[in-house]
């Protein structure tokens, strides 16, 4: 047991860290990038919890976290940029990504994987072409500017709302995958008929996870407008399922820390490779880059850096044990 | 005495070919059969139109006098029939603990609990550990599976079975590609469970001598039909299944060769 | 007599699986060499493992002279070996005449020659001609796969348990057809049915929990009944 | 009346336009079991190229033509750097199919530039006959023949040829191909550099029919395809040409009688299909 609290020890010491970081390090844009990190990381987690956890490919993600930030940017503009109206819009957008992804799910999960993938794809194309239409709502791809709530509009505050959303989250997360139910989603991964053999209908288990990271997905894309202040159709775009793909890849699928630390990695990339595009437009043109980066990581790096480093650990620790265990033999 | 299991002329077809062809049977309860014939006899088959695998295209499956026909393998897993896979089928990336552990989770309906840590079920835990050191395995419960060998992977298929607390075991050829020092093994844990009498057991196996003193009844399979059904000594007796099963109906004719 | 085929200590892993731990035997050119043992021992992965399907990780497989142990399973078959796998694999939704012609690796009159001289031996095909595959009885299709591997001409052929699940009427007619292949070509046989093995057999290899076991004279085999009972489970 | 033959002439041209991105995606599934996620970007490369082309020869057919070889050599690319690793893995397949897209559309912008082109219609088949009171536009039809002409001929390539046999029968079983003797790997790079090909025809003659191109066209379309590709049933052909059809139909009618359902229209088809006949409706035996 003592381990586990070392453990949690480390992990609260870590979130102080950043809850003190603005209040010691007083840098605008240093804040803002890492609000951008910690809803990216909310984005990548609950995408982790589709592939990394269960092991099926949604292509749908960027549908989620639009349907966040539209809930919010719409209600925010339409009824009074208040509080209330922010936390109400956040579940508005849970439930509505919540009701979309069960049907897809209730639909598509009995079939191959492929037609998953292949049927997100599709429906968050209509989504997205949905939302260019309907201008009376969105304004298509010019998007519109909101007033965030007022409490909001120092940064800090938002930063720290953001991260305690993270926090959360990654409890909430955690909690899920270490339960019963959680143990049941890895076997699924696994070994899906075997996991029916046992008596468990997967099909089932395979749409709560579908639904849970629906939902996470549209809380990120709720903050998201809030931090930007504005919405267009770009956050439905593919661009932004690809992201959460490749911070969850590069980070590391099946761990949960994984996708924050491959958050951190992109948007920290992101954010270098804009200045770089200053001097050398080439850069403008970084899907190319990541794309490629994220090619060679799923042949090459499938397991991402805390995927490795963790089995590089555990790896050690398996050499450690068993040279105890042959000492104690020995004596 | 009502049969735990009955088939009613249970039938499929693959295309033009009839895998299992009018079988019926009845296996009383706490019995111990095993089913034998010559390779592609319809055995698997047979398991896997029990277990719910397979649909047949006629015909009934009643346990317990309940007509289970219709019904989905994952379903007829909850109603007690637990079945072991010819091929070695376990979760390969998790420890042998946590293979057994989910089975336990299963048995004990846990199905949809997701804000408790699983630690917190520590009788899972203590129950699993409790059927690994039935079956010899304890020493591994934190390997990976697919580190096992081959014989313990089978041990490990046998412990998820025990797991399930499955009133009724089909086991599909449990020793099947085992080294030869491991059979042994196999063998004195499935005696274990028979002598406990708890058990319908239904074992599908090719090395016959290794079944004559496990069974009460055998029965025998033969292109898809069922040959002979009886007594050990019956089926030893039973000249029909002495030339299919062993010499492909021709004994008569090899002995003149010689 | 020659030796056509030499497989030297062959080691195959299916997966993480190590199934074959060792397997050896020869094949005289023109002689029927059987190989037997229980289920799971390891006869149908020894063929896959010649075929190229399941590559061998260690040891040799030499045919003809020529080492095939890491050729490409189709350059394999151009080298004239016919397979007749366990399960038939015959082409679902293809016609009879189609499953043979993806075979033919030409057309011409030689080539139909050969096919009329291979439907003689099979009369039945010709029956069903422009049947589908996916519809014939099991002996059809056992004579459809075996036909499909002998519509080239063959130096070798592999032939995995083709008594399997078939009725004894259909059995013989497949017995006589492998009695008329023999005659042309060499034949490495995997077969349960220890009747029909003894019968066709010129030499048996034993293989038991993917090793060889022994090796010998068919003839010898079937008075060794300690042998058999150990390992066919029979006598 | 006349407006009726317009709208399905409308339909059928983009149905044909569909079929040829979804029939080479179709193809590729049924034989090597793999969903090409970058389909989409073969077939605006194809449009780019035949803009590109038409515009320095002023010749149609040559731009056609470059299309088509532009589209086999990056189907040539796609199979050997892009599949051969993954090949038989399911999720990194998917996964890296994807990304590969995204890559390919984004090197449109860097060779072409990020906007939007223009493109028109050849002099020879521009304008439109009238035949009666029905305006039926040159071009359209000349779409239609083309995708008719390219379904007889692959239809005619799949069931009357050796090399349409062995595509047909590695379908089914792939290993037993091989070990007659074909060299399968081959026929794949030749399935997926013909697929692509067909995708990108499709692009080539896309152009001068919407008469502007953008980088994200192909992404547009391969959502159209794949759709088709669940309706009409993975790996099946002619299924692909049905489900294009229809899909086209279903869009050109409801875009003028109900257009707020057009876009709504392909989606229930899609789940119709999904919730009464999973594998579509051109299901192949497996």
């Amino acid at each position: 047991m003592g381990k586990i609290n070392l453990k949690s020890v480390y992990f609260w010491l870590i979130v102080l860290v950043f809850v003190l970081f603005p209040f010691v390090i007083d840098s605008r844009p240093m804040t803002i990038l890492l609000t951008q990190i910690f809803i990216f990381a909310i984005l990548a987690m609950s995408y982790d919890i589709l592939l990394g956890y269960t092991g099926i490919v949604s292509f749908g993600h960027a549908m989620f976290f639009g349907f966040g930030a539209y809930a919010t940017s719409v209600m925010l503009k339409n009824i009074d940029s208040s509080l209330t109206v922010f936390f109400l819009s956040i579940i508005v957008g849970m439930v509505i990504a919540g009701i979309v992804s069960f049907l897809i799910g209730l639909l598509t999960l009995r079939l191959q994987s492929h037609f998953f993938a292949m049927f997100t794809l599709a429906v968050s194309g209509l989504f997205l072409v949905l939302a260019e239409k309907w201008r009376s709502l969105t304004q298509g791809n010019d998007g519109f500017t909101f007033r965030a709530p007022e409490i909001f509009s120092d940064r800090i505050n938002f930063y720290l709302f953001v991260l305690f959303c993270l926090v959360l989250v990654f409890l909430l997360l955690r909690l899920f995958v270490n339960s019963p139910f959680g143990k049941v989603l890895i076997a699924v991964k696994e070994n899906e008929t075997r996991t029916k053999a046992l008596g468990y209908k997967t099909i089932y288990y395979k749409v709560v996870s579908s639904v849970v990271a629906g939902v996470a997905a549209s809380l990120a894309g709720s903050l998201y407008v809030v931090s930007l202040r504005f919405v267009n159709t770009s956050m439905m775009a593919i661009d932004v399922t690809l992201n959460a793909l490749l911070m969850t890849i590069i980070g590391g699928v099946g761990t949960l820390v994984g996708p924050i630390v491959g958050a951190a990695i992109i948007e920290l990339a992101k954010h270098n490779l804009s200045i770089l595009a200053k001097t050398y437009p080439i850069f403008e043109r970084w899907i190319i880059f990541f794309g490629i980066i994220y090619i060679l990581a799923v042949i090459f790096f499938p397991k991402g850096v805390v995927g490795t480093l963790k089995e590089k650990w555990e790896g050690r620790k398996m050499v450690r044990q068993q040279a105890m265990k042959q000492k104690e033999d020995a004596a | 005495m009502e049969p735990v299991i009955k088939t009613d002329n249970l039938t499929i077809r693959f295309g033009g070919q009839i895998a299992v062809d009018h079988v019926s049977c009845e296996i009383p309860e706490k019995h111990f059969k095993s089913i034998i014939g010559p390779n592609g006899a319809g055995k698997t088959t047979f398991f896997n139109l029990l277990s719910g695998e397979l649909k047949p295209t006629e015909g009934e499956v009643y346990l317990k006098g309940e007509r289970i026909t219709h019904l989905s393998s994952i379903e007829r897993a909850r109603k007690g029939l637990g079945r072991s896979f010819q091929i070695t089928n376990v979760f390969p990336n998790l420890t042998v603990l946590e293979n057994v552990r989910l089975a336990i989770q299963s048995r004990e309906k846990i199905y949809f609990q997701m804000l408790r840590y699983f630690t917190s079920y520590k009788h899972l835990i203590e129950e699993a550990e409790h059927i690994l050191e039935q079956v010899l395995l304890i020493d591994k419960k934190d390997a990976i599976a697919s580190q096992l060998t081959h014989g313990e992977k089978r041990k490990l298929e046998i412990a998820m079975l025990l797991a399930l607390d499955s009133e009724i075991l089909l086991l599909d050829e449990p020793t099947a590609g085992m080294s030869l020092e491991e059979v042994p093994i196999i063998l004195d844990v499935i005696r274990n469970i028979k002598e406990k009498g708890e058990k319908t057991i239904l074992l599908i196996e090719h090395k016959m001598d290794l079944i004559l003193d496990l069974s009460d009844s055998i029965m025998v399979l033969f292109n898809g039909q069922l040959l002979a059904d009886g007594t050990p000594e019956e089926i030893m007796r039973n000249e029909l299944v002495e030339s299919a099963y062993l010499g492909g109906m021709y004994n008569d004719d090899l002995a003149g060769n010689q | 007599m020659t030796i056509l085929l030499e497989i030297n200590d062959i080691h195959t892993y299916i997966e993480q699986y190590h199934i074959l731990q060792g397997v050896s035997f020869q094949a005289k050119k023109g002689e029927v060499s059987v190989l037997l043992g229980r289920n799971g021992a390891g006869k149908t992965t020894t063929l896959r493992t010649i075929m190229g399907l399941n590559p061998a990780s260690k040891g040799e497989i030499i045919f003809n002279g020529v080492d095939i142990t890491k050729k490409p399973t189709y350059e394999i078959a151009n080298m004239k070996i016919g397979y007749v796998p366990e399960d038939q694999a015959i082409f679902n939704g293809l016609t009879v005449e189609e499953n043979l012609r993806v075979a033919m690796r030409k057309e011409d009159e030689a080539a139909m020659e050969r096919q009329e001289y291979v439907l003689n031996l099979f009369p039945d095909l010709k029956k069903f001609w422009k049947k589908d595959g996916g519809y014939l009885s099991g002996g059809q299709k056992q004579m459809l796969a075996m036909a499909r591997a002998f519509v080239n001409e063959a130096e070798l052929l592999l032939i995995d348990e083709p008594s399997k699940g078939l009725a004894p009427i259909i059995v013989e007619k497949v017995m006589e057809a492998l009695v008329e292949m023999k005659k042309e070509t060499t034949i490495v046989l995997v077969e349960q049915n220890f009747y029909m093995a003894s019968q066709i057999g010129d030499t048996y290899t034993l293989i038991d929990d993917g090793k060889t076991i022994q090796s010998g004279l068919m003839s010898e085999l079937i008075h060794d009944n300690e042998l058999q009972h150990r390992y066919l489970g029979i006598g | 009346m006349e407006l009726l033959i317009n709208l399905t002439i409308n339909g059928l041209s983009t149905g044909m336009l569909i079929f040829l991105l979804a029939s080479g995606l179709t193809l590729i599934f049924g034989l090597m079991h793999v969903l090409n996620f970058a389909h989409g970007g073969l077939f605006a490369w194809g449009a780019y190229a035949g803009v590109w082309f038409y515009s320095i020869t002023s010749s149609f057919t040559v731009a056609l033509i470059g299309a088509i070889i532009v589209g086999a050599l990056l189907g040539f690319i796609t199979e050997r750097l892009i599949i051969r690793p993954v090949y038989g893995d399911v999720v990194p397949q998917i996964l890296i199919t994807l990304g590969f897209m995204l890559v390919i559309s984004e090197m449109l912008k860097v060779v072409w530039g990020p906007n939007q082109i223009a493109a028109t219609v050849p002099p020879a088949l521009s304008g439109s006959w009238e035949i009666g009171d029905v305006l039926i536009i040159k071009y359209r039809l000349f779409i239609i023949l083309m995708g008719f002409l390219v379904f007889g001929i692959f239809y005619y390539i799949l069931k009357r040829t050796k090399i349409g046999l062995i595509v047909r029968a590695g379908v089914i079983n792939n290993e037993m191909v091989q070990a007659l003797g074909i060299n399968i790997k081959r026929v794949f790079l030749l399935v997926f550099m013909t697929g692509a090909a067909l995708a990108a025809l499709g692009g080539a003659l896309m152009a001068p029919y919407s008469g502007v191109i953008y980088a994200e066209m192909g992404m547009d379309f391969a959502i159209l395809a794949f759709i088709v590709v669940v309706i009409g049933g993975m790996g099946s052909f002619p299924g692909s040409l049905f489900a294009a059809i229809l899909v086209g139909l279903a869009g050109s009618y409801m875009a003028y009688y109900v257009p707020d359902l057009s876009l709504a229209v392909n989606m229930i088809i899609m789940v119709l299909v999904l919730i009464f006949r999973p594998q579509g409706l051109f299901a192949v035996k497996g």
